[in-house]
Formats: C-alpha cells, structure tokens, sequence
C-alpha cells in the first residue's frame, strides 16, 4: 500500500503548525521552503504512477470508499497536483527576499504557516474522491488566502480581502448546499459513489428538479471561485493589492483548481451522455466569449501593471472555460492544458511585477520607464511571458490556444475561433503599452537614486519559469499527453 | 399534496435569503457578516431536516434509546459540525479585516471606504 | 394504587408549577416590552431568568423521577440561580455607574 | 407533537431574522443573531442533533457573539442608512430562492424515514459502529473515525483563523498601551505588591467606571473552575453523549474568557500567555496529524486507529480519545487566541 496520496496533503498541513513554533521568520520560510519541495517531489512521483499504473486510490482511516473519505487521483488531478506543487516550489524561494520587504517582520512566521495551509488546501481538494472533503479543504484555502491578501503592504489590500470573503464565502456557502441537495438525492457523499447511485437509480435521465438545482448551485458557486466573467469583481482587487508572492500563488493556482472542480462535478458526477453537459456549455459559453473580450479591452485601460494582468487573468479564464464549454475531446485537452499554460505564464509574469515592486517600488506605467536597461533580465523574463500570454508559436501558450482553435474549428465555430484570434491581439496591445514604456520612453533625467537588478533569489525562480515556457512551447509532448488523457477520462464517464 | 411535507426546508431556504439579502444589500461591514451567519446557519437548518426522521431520536445508542430503534441520520450532524466551525472561524478573520480596515479609513461603511480610496 | 396516586399528584404538581412558569415568562416578556425604563425593565427580565426557570425545572425535575437527569436539572437550576441573579446586577450596577437615572414616580408629561 | 414546537420554533426564527434585517444598531443585530443562534440551537435538538445543538450553542450564541462585539468595540455601533436602492440586491435573493424552492420539490417529504439517504452509507454507520467503532454516540464514531479526516481538516480550519488574526492583528497594541497605563500605577505599588486584583481594579476603574463588581468577581471566582470542570466532563463523555473535543475546547476557553472580561485582559494574558497558547495550538493538531502518521508507522492507513493496539477496538477508543484532546487543545486555545487579539487592541487608527 502506497501512502503517497496522503502524503501530498499531510506534509504541507502538518508542516504549517511548525512554522510557527519558534516564531522565527528564517526558520518558518526554510521549514515551508522543505514543506513545498517535499510535496512537488511526491506530487512527480504520484504523476509517474498514474502514467504507468493508473489511478491510485487511498482510503483514509482505512475505512472503504462510501463510508470513509478516499483519496482518488487519475491523469486529471494528479496534473492539476503538478501545477500547483510545481508552482509553489518555484514561489518559496522566491518569496524569502520578497516577503522580507512586504510583510511585518513579526507577522512572517504567520504568513508561511497560511501559504501552506493554503497550499495543502488546493492540494486537498484537487486529490479528494469526497464531496464535502472537497468543501473542508475549500474553505482552509480560502480562509487562508483571505487573510494572506489582507496582509498586502497597501491599505486597499484590507478591503480587496474583504471583499473576497464576502464573494469568496457566499461562493462556498452555494457548493454547501449544492453538495447537500446531491447528497440528499443519493445518501452518499463519494463523488464516484454519487454518481453511481445517480445512474443505478436513474435520477439523471428523468429530469429531477433536485438535481438541476443542485448543478445550477454548485455551478454557481464555483463561477465565484474561479472568477468566471460577471462574477469575477473580487479578483482584480485581490490580484493587484495581494503581496506579491501570493499573487504569484493564487493567480497560477487557485483558480485552476476551482476549475478542477467544475470538471469533476459537472463530468464525473453526471456523466458526459446526459443532458445536462450541454446546458453546462451553454451557460459557460457566453460568459467566456464575454470574459475574453471585455476583460482584455478593460486591460488595456490599467495603469497598474499587476491590476492590468489580473484583467488578463480573467481573459485567460474565460479560455479555459470555453474549452470546457466546448464539451469535445479535443476543447476538454485544449483546457486542461491551457491551465497548465496559463498557471506557467502568469506566474512567470507575476514574479516580473514582484522584482519590480522590489526594485522600484511600485508597478505604475510611469515606472516602467527606461526599466528596459535598467533591470534586463526581468523585463527580458516579462517579454518571453507577454509572448506566451500573446501566444506566440515557440512559446507555452501557443500550443494550447492552437488546440482551442482547433477544436473550435473542429465545431465549426467560425465566430468564436475570430473571438479567440481576437482575444489575442488584445494582449499584444496590453503587453505592447509596457514594453514600449520599458524600452522605448527615456529615462527621466531627475531619478537621482539608481534602481538596479533584482536580487538573484527572485531572478532564478523567475528564469526557471522562463525555460519553462520556452520548453514547453517546443517540446509540449508530456503535458499534451496528461491533458489528452484527462480528457478522455471525463468524457469516458468515469 | 405531497410538498405540503416540505415546510421545513421553505423556512430554512426563506431564512438563508434574508441572510443573503443583508449580506448583498448591506454596506455595513459587521452587518455583512452578521448576514452571512445567519445565512450559513440557515444552510445548517436545511442540512439537519434532511436527517430528520419522524419518530428517531438522536443517534446515541444507550439504554434509553433503544426502545426507539430508530435513529435520526447521523451523518448531517457530522457534516454539520464541521460547517459550524468553518463559519466561526470564516466569521472571526472577517472581523478581523473589519477592525483593521477600520483603523486604516476610520469607518466600516463601504461606500465612505469606496469615496476615501478614489478621492488618492 | 398507592402509587399511582403518589403519580397523578406528582402530575398535578408538575402542571402546577408548569403553569406558574409559563406565566411568569409571559409576564416577564411583557414586562421587558411595556416598561418605562431600564430598572424596570431589568426587573422584570429578571423575573423570566429567575423565578420562571426554577418553576419550569422544577416542573421538569418532578417528572423526571430519581434519575441522572434530576441531578442534572439540578445542578442547571443551582447555576441558573445564581448566574442569573448575578448577571442582573452586574447589568444594573453598570447602568447606574454609566449614568441611567431609574424612573422614580410617574413622568408628569405623560 | 414534534412538529408543534418545530412550527413556533421555525416562526420564532423568522421573525428573529427580519428583525435583523430591519434593525440598525448594530449590538441589537448581534445579540438579535445570539437569539438565532440559540433558537436554531433548540431546533437542532427538536430534530434529534443533539451534538450539533450543543455546538451550536456554544460557538454561535457565545464565541461568535464574543468576537462580535469585541470587534463593535473597536469599531462603529450604528449602521447608516444603504445610499443605494436594495432593488437589484432583492431581485437576486428571489430569484435565488425561487430556485432553491424549485429544487425541494423533488426531495423526499421531511423526516421521511424512506428517503435515500436513510437507506445507504447511515445504515452501515447506525447498525455497525458499536461493533466496528465503539462508541455509542454513533457522531462521534463518524466523526472521529469514519470521517475523521473531515475532522482533521476542520481542525486545521480553525488553526488558520487563529494565525490568521494573530497575523493580522498581532499581539502588540497592548503593549505600547501598558506603558502608558502603568505609569500611574507606580504611586500605588504598595497595593500591587499585596495583590495584583487590587492594582488592576485602579486600572479598570480608568478604562470603565463601575467595573469594580465584588459580586461578579466572587461569582466568577467560584464558576470559573466549575465550567473548566464541565469542559473537562464534555471532552471525555463525549463518547457516551453529546459534547466532544470541540465543544469542550470552547467552554474552557469561555472560562478563561470569563476571567479576562471579569478581571483584566492583561491579568488574564499574564496567566496564560500568547506564547503557550500558540504552542497549544500547535501542540493540538500535531496530536491529531500525529495520531495519524503513528497509524501509517504501524502498517495501517492514515488515521486507521485498528492497528494503535492489538484489539481493534480498543485501538479505535483510542485513537478518539487522542484526536478529541487534540481537537479539544487546539479550539481551546485558539479561542482565547482569538478573544486576546481582539480585546488587546486599542480603539481609533494607528
């Protein structure tokens, strides 16, 4: 018996406790910076076994699957585990300098206790075979980055957080009764076990009103968590005056994993032949075509760079979703990989913002001038993430967004295919506008004081995340074959 | 008319929509949570009718219960426990953001914080 | 037989003290509504606190035989007595030092 | 019968909640949700959730109603009126419960004892955990052991909030106003020395006039051990009836709250200091995570208690008894934790 899917979870959770026992801020970065790397080494050797052997299953307590709660990890989540270990692994070690200029000197014991909760928390639910042990790990995610945003330098940090939880419990509160009204149409709570019972009893295809009303919450609920279009208002507050390193988490991580969430309801428990994937698609459709439009032209209105790429962020959702909404092989393998891309390039593009804010202080235009020569290699990192955000062939991001096309050709979706096309020229005028400012604008002759380079420990990570983008942009051969897998496992049923 | 049987879960549902109606419609920070309490409450109230049985009594098995041998769901409770200490500790970190936001604008009323940060 | 009636006089106390116990909640309810001022209406919360719980448990106790549960209520109706009387005053004793003024006599402008 | 006091309680309710909705001094709202709390607290128990009652009852008519108004404290009392109209706020609400009341139509009737969800995983839960678990109280059976991992994680939920408002809120205002409070203090030393209750009752009388209440202190003197007693009680009868870890880790801390609110927040803070409660915090889920990682040790899965001793059983009495102190430690501690942050800090702007 192989006891690495708890292992996933429970060395990030056990590890945030001691983080704060010796309240010393070097001791509780090194013991999250072990904690992190630890799990992204468990999370790569989980991903081995699920390419080789197939899911894995766990059942915690020793108790069998619809009595106790069991871990279940197939080529879907234990890809969405490698992004989010993968990510995180990168963002520790940045985080040492970053938070150091950030936070309190006093409260950064308590920040990286949060960060792995918070990171246990995405794990959990990503790994979870269980309703409401998904809804428990949401909500330590989510309670966690609520306070973590609130901890932003700037006082709007306090309100942005504020507002999340609002948003962000409302969201929660919709899946509670969401999963209650399923779990009261099958008595189990097991996702595989649900939908087992859903289809034995023959609840799905006699257009039980419990049952929509159950989707449409959960659905609902989990628009909120991921920022689907018209209910995305808290995130670019969150985004923009969260510290820099959680921006870097939550933007590449959290919402990707409340879109794991959505598949895993929408595909595992009803299954792909009902009724109900089409009005899913349908519902998603519109507000992903309006997320990548909108979002993109009101990017290109920012003046604040990190507030400019949480617009994109939300454009990047809207991809996403539209691949689901797509609700075809290759729009499902077009998605799921397009999470991977876009967790790549915007975390690729947030530890730019961070070196800047490092550097300069602050992420205006304005400041961008002259950074082009002054800080090199970060504004060169900050083109090759423009580039894959564009989708520029060599890059990460081309690939999938060349599969989203094709897959909306594949439709016949001419409209949606120019939207996409669309989509992506807005985001080479939004790069555009700082990479202008960044190399073309003069220096101002009045800036007495020299701003130099970031310091080595935030420009590694941030290298490494730029091969990562390079790499996978030409050699796209491991993550189109977790994505491709994955998808065939949710139209396959189970 | 069978739904007659389901008055239960109306209250609780017109319970959770007043709490949410506070939440959404409110500007005052505390009265915000204030309402969403009294929303999860309420979902806590929906949970634990479903299981209800008529004639059960509550899940200890014991010397008094067992003339009863039947028992209400165990299950919901559980869930529920769970939920309750979710939405203290979700309470508690938004009464903490309250308090601070209130030393950093000198009110809790969401529109007097809105005009203090376009007024920068 | 015997025991019997020991039972039905038993119930009869109960209903007694039962009724006694509503009453002096609805009044206390009442009281807290209609009552011109603080003290007043202390008094009359105090009531409900008071008198109406040690009726209602002692209702309850009658019923419920020589059991755990009597030595239970018990112990519940010894704590209400005296955290409930204690609350009262701390409450009255804060208004006074916070500067409420009880209502001596009838306000003339009503 | 049952659904008599079920139908007053349920219209007590709704008239608590509009009540809320409508009232605008914000202390009348908080204790008008004590109310909700505790008549949803008796509901719970009209349909047999004893457990979740008792919880219920503690955490949201005390803790929650305590954190409440210690951050009103710091804050406003008043809310204003809403500048804009709720118009759009009440079409949602409708709407959305339009939806909900769309989906009950196809639940089973209420307290149906034939709906599915009596008929699946609780029957294995009712009929087999005397003999697979142990304890009678079949909640904490699932609880602790069959969905004990739900249980790790609430508690974990809970260490969050703690770090979460010590991480924001931190321990430190207090301290910049000690200094200023216990300058005077000085010309009173020969009081201090002879009992620190006396000294502090200088300094409640500066921060609130009236707080020197003999009667409550004497009274407070005498309960505070008694609801410690009793928390011990419901932490390790929890098997037998309501109560458990959780419930018990909150009625110690309201004996400790108790303590600081009669005598001073920084008399209580020198009993029991930030510091331990933060390593009881952590001490807390550490023997849950803990208990777990012993059971992977021994061969069994994580949390798996069957193989902590040689007989199952009584490795599971075991296993639950240790994870219920490890749930009681923690909540006990972040509770006061929590009461701490808010009650050290000083009202106004920094």
């Amino acid at each position: 018996m192989s006891h690495l899917p708890i292992l996933q979870v429970i060395i990030p959770l056990l590890a945030a406790p001691l983080c704060i026992v010796f309240n010393n801020r070097r001791i509780a970065w090194f013991v999250a910076l072990c904690a992190t790397w630890a799990s992204f080494g468990v999370s790569l050797l989980i991903a081995q076994q699920v390419l080789q052997s197939g899911a894995l299953s766990y059942d915690i307590g020793g108790w069998p699957a619809p009595w106790g709660i069991d871990y279940y990890v197939d080529s879907l989540n234990a890809f969405v585990l490698l992004i989010v270990t993968g990510i995180s692994a990168l963002a520790l070690p940045y985080a040492n300098r970053s938070v150091e200029q950030e936070i309190d000197p006093r409260s950064q014991p308590y920040f990286y206790s949060l960060l792995l909760v918070c990171l246990a928390g995405l794990l959990g639910i990503s790994i979870t075979g269980d309703a409401f042990n998904m809804y428990v790990f949401l909500e330590l995610s989510s309670l966690s980055s609520y306070a973590l945003i609130g901890m932003g330098p700037r006082r709007r940090a306090l309100t942005a957080a504020y507002q999340y939880l609002v948003m962000g419990t409302i969201g929660a509160t919709f899946i509670l009764i969401g999963i209650g009204l399923l779990y009261s149409l099958t008595g189990s709570l097991n996702i595989q076990d649900i939908s087992y019972q859903l289809h034995a009893n023959n609840i799905i295809g006699s257009g039980n009103r419990t049952l929509l009303t159950a989707f449409a919450f959960i659905t609902v609920g989990l628009s909120l968590k991921l920022a689907l279009f018209p209910l995305h208002l808290w995130l670019p507050n969150a985004y923009t005056y969260a510290p820099s390193v959680i921006t870097i988490f939550l933007a590449s991580t959290a919402t990707k994993v409340a879109i794991y969430m959505l598949l895993r309801f929408c595909y595992c428990v009803v299954g792909s032949e009902s009724i109900f994937q089409l009005t899913l698609g349908q519902i998603v459709l519109l507000p992903s075509l309006a997320a990548i439009i909108v979002s993109s032209v009101v990017a290109i209105f920012q003046y604040d760079i990190k507030r400019m790429l949480a617009y994109s962020s939300i454009a990047q959702i809207g991809y996403i979703t539209l691949g689901l909404s797509m609700s075809n092989h290759s729009g499902l393998s077009a998605a799921i990989l397009h999470m991977f891309n876009h967790a790549l390039m915007k975390g690729l593009l947030f530890m730019t913002m961070g070196a800047v804010s490092y550097s300069v202080g602050s992420v205006y235009l304005t400041d961008f001038r002259g950074l082009g020569r002054r800080m090199p290699f970060t504004m060169g990192a900050f083109i090759v993430g423009g580039l894959s955000l564009m989708g520029i062939p060599m890059t990460a991001g081309f690939v999938s967004k060349w599969m989203l096309v094709q897959a909306a050709i594949e439709l016949g979706w001419w409209d949606v295919v120019i939207l996409i096309l669309i989509g992506s020229l807005l985001a080479v005028i939004y790069i555009w506008r700082v990479v202008e400012t960044a190399y073309f604008n003069p220096l101002l002759e009045l800036e007495e004081e020299e701003i130099g380079e970031a310091p080595l420990s935030l420009l590694i990570p941030m290298w490494l995340m730029v091969i990562a983008n390079i790499y996978f942009g030409i050699n796209s051969a491991i993550p189109v074959e977790f994505a491709q897998q994955a998808a065939t496992l949710l139209l396959g049923g189970m | 008319m069978s739904w007659v049987g389901h008055y239960n879960y109306w209250v609780a549902i017109f319970l959770m929509m007043s709490g949410f109606y506070v939440v959404i419609s409110r500007g005052n920070l505390i009265k915000k949570l204030i309402g969403l309490n009294v929303f999860s409450t309420s979902v806590f109230l929906l949970y634990i009718s479903m299981g209800k049985i008529f004639g059960g009594t509550a899940p200890i098995i014991n010397e008094h219960s067992q003339k009863f041998q039947l028992f209400s769901n165990p299950i919901p409770h559980v869930l529920i426990l769970t939920a309750i200490v979710v939405g203290v500790a979700t309470t508690a970190v938004g009464l903490a953001l309250t308090v601070r936001i209130n030393e950093r604008y000198g009110t809790i009323e969401e529109d007097e914080i809105r005009a203090k940060d376009d007024s920068l | 037989m015997d025991l019997n009636i020991f039972g039905n006089i038993l119930d009869i106390l109960t209903a007694l003290f039962l009724t006694a116990g509503c009453f002096l909640g609805i009044s206390g309810g009442i009281g807290l509504y209609r009552l011109p001022d603080f003290f007043t209406r202390q008094h009359a919360s105090g009531i409900t606190d008071s008198a109406c719980s040690f009726a209602i448990l002692f209702a309850l106790m009658l019923q419920s035989g020589f059991t755990m549960v009597t030595i239970k209520l018990f112990f519940i109706l010894i704590f209400l007595i005296i955290t409930s009387t204690t609350a009262t005053h701390a409450l009255a004793k804060t208004a006074l030092f916070k500067g409420q003024k009880p209502l001596l006599g009838r306000e003339d402008n009503h | 019968m049952e659904s008599v006091v079920d139908i007053v309680l349920l219209s007590f309710l709704c008239i608590t909640v509009v009540a809320i909705v409508y009232i605008r001094k914000l202390f009348c709202a908080i204790m008008l949700l004590g109310i909700f709390s505790l008549l949803s607290a008796s509901l719970f128990v009209t349909m047999d959730a004893v457990d979740v009652a008792f919880t219920e009852a503690a955490v949201g008519t005390g803790i929650s109603s305590i954190l409440l108004l210690s951050a009103l404290a710091l804050t406003h009392t008043r809310e204003q009126r809403p500048p804009h109209q709720p118009y759009i706020a009440l079409l949602v609400v409708v709407v959305t419960g339009a939806v909900l009341i769309y989906g009950t139509m196809d639940l089973p009737r209420f307290g149906d004892p034939n709906s599915p969800i009596h008929r699946h995983v609780a029957v294995r839960y009712i009929a087999d955990s005397p003999h697979e678990v142990g304890p009678p109280n079949i909640v904490t059976s699932v609880l602790a052991s069959y969905r004990g991992y739900d249980t790790l994680g609430e508690t974990v939920v809970i260490f969050t909030a703690g770090i979460a408002l010590v991480g924001l809120l931190g321990f430190r205002r207090r301290q910049e106003f000690k200094v200023r409070l216990y300058q005077p203090m000085d010309k009173k030393t020969s009081y201090a020395e002879n009992s620190t209750e006396d000294g502090d009752e200088f300094e409640d009388n500066i921060k609130l006039p009236g707080a020197n209440h003999m009667v409550l202190r004497i009274v407070g003197k005498m309960f505070i051990p008694l609801i410690l007693l009793f928390a011990l009680y419901v932490q390790f009868h929890g098997d037998y009836g309501p109560g458990g870890g959780f419930q018990a880790g909150v009625i110690f801390a309201s004996g400790i709250i108790l303590y600081a609110l009669i005598f001073d927040v920084e008399t209580a803070m020198r009993v029991i200091t930030p510091k331990g409660l933060r390593l009881l915090a952590v001490a807390g889920v550490f023997i849950y995570g803990g208990v777990g990682l012993v059971c992977m040790f021994l061969g069994g899965n994580f949390l798996d208690y069957n193989v902590l001793s040689a007989h199952p059983l009584h490795g599971q009495h075991l296993g639950i008894f240790l994870i219920e102190l490890g749930v009681g430690i923690n909540v006990f501690a972040i509770m006061v934790i929590m009461f701490y942050t808010f009650a050290n800090r000083k009202r106004g702007s920094v």
